[in-house]
């Protein structure tokens, strides 16, 4: 049972042959073309969502530091709301009942709501991120900047923004790794990613364990990318004079 | 081998599903139940008697569709008793009974759609569920009948169907026992129904592990003489035609030709013996 | 310059300050001492509006605090100030930090405001250094960059809080004759700090607090020259801190 | 679209949700235990400065950071009974892959509370003649469990979220009863959105609780 | 009594300790000074092992700590010493910060480390706090419940690491006055210290330290008494922590 049969990613989705140089030609795709374009969604869903996340997150967690109750309350509702709530269950609600209640979002495409619905629900570890590098930060660089004469929005801008976002780099990095790995629940919504593939492709083929080996290689490598990129960000921005993060 | 370690242990566990339609589903509380599970217990206290035990406890494990051959493989489940296809790249891996159910691929539409056959299709999109083999059914038909349409996938049959509830999606192409279980629990039942052709055939069988023929031949006959003796048409007709349990809802789906004729020549074909046909 | 009158302050009903009133007149230098959690640093973070309060009124150079209609961000630009633990701009390099609130704030060009700044940094004595980020300073340097980066305002006041507690006693000397050298030229200053040799050396007034109060107000002479005269309480902080 | 919830009488959810209640409350106790015990294992070998403690536990922290927990909980339901030949259920395997799972996350929450506990603290452990083992038990670690209790509570209403990732191998959670309610009924809307409220409420109490001992943390120090 | 012979130490390519020779004898009290970096710290750690060197060796009560046989643990119990940060147990109550490692560490019944803990306790004044977390306590107040914590497991000899340096200056004093206290008992001290004060009243021996080396090692009456005769570096630091 251990012997592996990896012929299985030459094979024609359709006809279950086995197809010369792997990949797929006129039409026709191989397992492998498909692993490929599953790798693809993966990742468009993931950064998309990413992106979603970091600015909705950042924005969500500086709210939280503001001096106004209000914005606090709005900032904290937010991530409770998104983040107490098993993502697989909100993206359900993104895709059908969201729609069910809000008739014009159903012509809005799985994609774009399986990028929204990760999205949200990883801001709102993001904003948690935030809320506390800000926290983190000595209170007197706050006043610094306001003893200077910058208005808030100034001294958020200029000292405590750039401070705070080096102070996050390590644990965004882990949030960014798991959003890869969260992008598995866009299977739920009809997107074609590497979950899905796995899924179906077992199924057809049979071959279980060659084709989540591939799988999970493909997803372990997306993280590791994420991992090395966040780490050359973090060094770029180290200041020097001081010890940096990663000790 | 798996009789003698069904006799040795006293114990011997069944795979059921969570939701597989009137074949295999829970009412809850660790109680399995449904069509291909009641024939099981028939069988199990069949090879009970065959082994002279006074007691056999059935341990019930469910499988998904993802997991159920790897478990059967590796010894977890040794009778697998939900709504396994019998399909020629699976005799590589595991050995089936003699048929039980054939099921037929179907397309389920809204009543007013005016969709009646899969040509109406063009342009439309298609749900069908993710891990299932509709999906390849449903991609050789695009590529055989050039009719292009757009295909979602649920992660579970009541996603899918949910898609043809909501509007996502115009029909919902799976076998036809679930499509008419998932339309007799629906809201409005009325709304729903099932057109068009067949367009794939598939035995469904009791699974168990390969190479075993002792085992094989005991689960075998005890289904044979199930045949003979009529109590598999009255299961039948208690599972797919009168009320069920949980909802009390009937599936309503009466006996197809192919079905009869498999119970006619017991047999264990895989599905590539029918496409023929 | 300053003028306090009749503050309040409450953190929850926790009372910090109370009733506290004070004025220091253009090129006065007060020090203000007191013991630990007395409101030294609430005190001095009023006058320029970081922290608010409940009740009374501060007028600085002719603008009440206590108006709603008061731009805050324009009069605190017009007070220089220094803290304890420096807070440069870590990832600022030092001409950066002498420049960003000048631009920022003042709207100056960047080179009116690199010559300014790097005139105060000159003045610090720390020219060597305006490339250099806060981390690569020792305390004492940072702390006199702070200063200069105050001063580079153009201030009209300058607060201190506690500006030498932070530092290894060998770096106290450097940000002290700073200091010195500043009241020397006439700057108006209010320094909450425990170095009674500054306060004796270069201070007009002494203001002592205990318990959010403002308990002794007095020159300097007679604050020093006249222990007797003063409240028990103060007695017994100045033995403490005089005595070793 | 109408809901209809109807079919959620008392006798539904007893029968199909609270036995999948009681399983990931079961997982999610006995998976946060575990993984904190492994946890500060591992933190303790990656921070011993011990280049053959330190590289394996780093190893392990790392990979399994990687990989989806879908894919380690298929691993394990899959592999180890193919490895040592014996069958394993699909809770028990839940139960393993879970806890050697988190122990990865707890490992580097420990490791950070580990590191919160300043060197001068283990200089005075050390000063007073205590040994490395007595000096991690009775100054560093209660120290770091402390400070990181909140950190470690947020994990764990991850992980008592987390637990729904079990129907990838027929395990019976919280989650799984709703959905199978849902299916045997075909009314999936109106469970997933009973689910929502029931996960939200239970969670969101229990970050509430975080937030108290946050408070309550924060005045002892 | 604490023997220091030709220390050396690095961290990685950069030398902390050069060399570094002195000799403490029973019952005398010895300062430590220097400016910051200079490895006062690291040296005063080597004593008890706290921190490795790699040449040169020290014997303490005739125990030579760099023989890879001597129990380090042992060898430490039986030198108290006091940090900058106190270092007190957060998680753990005065009395019980007192008697953990008497019990732990000395095998000493819980009523008899009580006992002695209290004792300790009594004499640095803080009885009334014996139930107390040390966050409840202020920094003076600390500092000498980590006085009595090491003085509670019977030490020989007693280092001090800057002990007031994280001090609000008023509760300087207090833990100063318990040191007093302590070497006119007799005490054998090591103290790193840049309390001038101090030094001039208790100490038998100054010794200066500049990166790395022993600089000065002599009598306090010849540091303090013969300022010329001092190495220039030496007088420089002096006259900068003595000016203000
Ligand atoms: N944000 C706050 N919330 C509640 N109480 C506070 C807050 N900030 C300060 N306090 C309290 O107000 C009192 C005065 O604090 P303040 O910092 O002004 O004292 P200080 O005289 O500057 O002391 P130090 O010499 O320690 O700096 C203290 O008792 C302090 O505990
Ligand atoms: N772990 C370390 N790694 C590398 N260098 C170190 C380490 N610890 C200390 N040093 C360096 O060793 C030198 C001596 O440090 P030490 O703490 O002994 O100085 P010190 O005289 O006690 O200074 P201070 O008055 O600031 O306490 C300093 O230059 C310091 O930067
Ligand atoms: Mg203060
Ligand atoms: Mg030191």
């Amino acid at each position: 049972m251990s012997n592996f049969d990896w012929q299985v990613f030459c094979k024609d989705t359709i006809e279950g042959e086995v197809v010369e140089r792997c990949f797929g030609s006129g039409g026709s795709i191989t397992y492998l073309d498909w692993l490929m374009s599953a790798w693809g969604w993966t990742l468009s869903v993931a950064l998309l969502a990413l992106l979603v996340a970091l600015v909705v997150g950042s924005m969500m967690g500086i709210l939280r530091t503001l001096p106004s109750k209000t914005w606090v309350l709005v900032g904290d509702a937010w991530t409770e709301l998104f983040r107490n709530i098993p993502l697989l269950v909100q993206i359900f609600l993104w895709y059908h009942v969201v729609p069910a209640l809000i008739p014009a979002l159903k012509s809005v495409p799985s994609f774009v709501l399986v990028v929204l619905g990760l999205g949200f629900f990883t801001s709102a570890r993001i904003a948690e991120q935030v809320r506390a590098g800000i926290q983190s930060l000595p209170k007197g660089q706050r006043y610094a900047g306001l003893a200077m004469g910058m208005t808030l929005a100034q001294t958020y801008r200029y000292v405590i923004l750039p401070n705070a976002f080096r102070v996050v780099i390590p644990p965004l990095t882990s949030e960014s790794m798991n959003i890869i790995k969260n992008s598995s629940v866009a299977f739920a919504v009809s997107i074609a990613e590497l979950t899905q593939f796995a899924m179906q492709a077992q199924e057809e083929t049979s071959r279980g364990i060659e084709i989540y080996l591939a799988v999970t290689g493909l997803y372990f490598a997306s993280a590791f990318l994420v991992n090395r990129i966040a780490l050359f960000i973090e060094n770029r921005v180290r200041i020097p004079g001081t010890s940096g993060a990663s000790k | 081998d798996t009789l003698k370690k069904i006799k040795d242990s006293g114990s011997v566990t069944m795979g059921v599903r969570e939701s597989s339609g009137a074949l295999s589903y829970t009412l809850g509380d660790g109680k399995y139940t449904g069509y291909h599970v009641e024939i099981c217990d028939k069988v199990l206290s069949d090879v009970r008697k065959q082994l002279g035990l006074s007691s056999l406890s059935v341990k019930y494990q469910p499988v998904t569709s993802q997991n159920r051959i790897p478990l059967v493989q590796n010894g977890t489940v040794d009778i697998e008793c939900g709504s396994t296809t019998n399909n020629a790249t699976r005799q590589k891996d595991v050995s089936f009974a003699v048929t039980t159910f054939v099921e037929e691929v179907r397309i389920a539409v809204k009543a007013n759609s005016g969709i009646t056959k899969i040509g109406d299709l063009n342009g439309r999109s298609v749900a069908t569920t993710t891990g299932t083999t509709s999906v390849q059914t449903l991609r050789k038909n695009e590529r055989a009948t050039g009719v292009d349409f757009k295909e979602v996938f649920g992660k579970d049959h009541a996603d899918s169907f949910l898609l043809l509830e909501s509007g996502r999606a115009d029909a919902f192409v799976m076998d036809g026992s679930l499509l008419a279980g998932l339309i007799a629990k629906s809201k409005n039942p009325a709304d729903y129904k099932i057109v068009g052709e067949v367009l794939s055939v598939e035995p469904i069988a009791i699974m168990m592990r390969k190479d075993d023929p002792a085992f094989k031949t005991a689960v075998d006959n005890s289904i044979k003489a199930m045949i003979k003796s009529g109590e598999i048409a009255k299961l039948y007709d208690k599972w797919l035609m009168q009320p069920i349990p949980p909802a009390n809802a009937k599936v309503g789906l009466p006996m197809s030709d192919n079905l009869k004729a498999a119970l006619a020549n017991p047999n264990d074909n895989p599905a590539e013996a029918y496409v023929k046909k | 310059m300053i003028d306090i009158k009749n503050i309040s302050k409450w953190y929850g009903s926790f009372q910090v300050l109370t009733d506290c009133t004070t004025n220091i007149q253009k090129g006065e230098v007060v020090v203000v001492c007191g013991p630990s959690g007395s409101g030294k640093s609430t005190l001095i973070k009023t006058v320029n509006a970081l922290e608010p309060f409940q009740k009374g009124d501060i007028v600085v150079d002719g603008v009440s605090i206590a108006d709603p209609k008061t731009d805050l961000p324009k009069l605190r630009s017009r007070v220089g100030m220094v803290f304890q633990h420096f807070e440069l701009f870590p990832h600022l390099s030092v001409t950066e930090n002498l420049t960003l609130a000048q631009i920022k704030v003042l709207g100056r060009s960047a080179d009116d405001a690199k010559t300014r700044g790097l005139k105060m940094l000159e003045r610090v004595g720390l020219m060597a250094h305006k490339d250099k980020f806060p981390g690569q300073l020792s305390g004492g340097q940072q702390q006199r960059v702070a200063i200069a980066r105050a001063l580079s305002m153009d201030p009209i006041v300058m607060l201190f809080d506690e500006p030498t507690s932070a530092l290894d006693p060998e770096m106290v000397g450097e940000v002290l004759d700073v200091m010195v050298q500043l009241a020397n030229e006439g700057m108006t200053m209010m320094c909450v700090t425990h170095e009674m040799g500054f306060a004796k050396k270069v201070s007009n007034r002494v203001i002592f607090m205990d318990a959010g109060k403002i308990i002794e107000d007095c020159k300097k002479d007679e604050f020093f020259g006249n222990p007797d005269a003063r409240s028990p309480r103060a007695k017994e902080f100045l033995s403490k801190i005089l005595q070793h | 679209m109408s809901f209809d919830f109807a079919f959620l009488t008392w006798d539904v959810i007893s029968s199909f949700v609270l036995k999948g209640l009681w399983f990931s409350i079961q997982l999610t106790i006995v998976a946060t235990l575990g993984g904190i015990a492994l946890g500060t294992v591992l933190a303790l070998m990656r921070l011993s400065g011990k280049k053959w403690l330190e590289v394996p536990a780093a190893a392990y922290v790392n990979t399994l950071r990687s990989i989806p927990l879908v894919m380690v909980i298929l691993w394990f339901f899959l592999l180890i009974p193919m490895l040592t030949g014996r069958p394993m259920g699909a809770e028990l395997s839940a139960v393993i892959t879970f806890t050697v799972f988190e122990a990865a996350y707890f490992s580097e929450i420990m490791r950070a509370g580990i590191q919160s506990v300043s060197r001068g603290q283990v200089n005075a452990g050390y000063a007073m003649g205590m040994t490395y083992g007595q000096t991690m038990k009775l100054v560093v670690l209660p120290q770091a469990f402390r400070n990181m209790l909140p950190v470690l509570m947020t994990q764990t209403i991850i992980l008592f979220q987390d637990t729904s990732l079990v129907y990838a191998i027929g395990a019976y959670d919280l989650l799984k009863g709703f959905e199978v309610a849902g299916k045997n009924f075909n009314r999936p809307v109106e469970t997933y959105v009973v689910a929502a409220v029931v996960y939200f409420v239970i969670c969101f109490s229990l970050s509430m609780l975080v937030r108290r001992l946050q408070k309550k943390i924060q005045i002892i120090r």
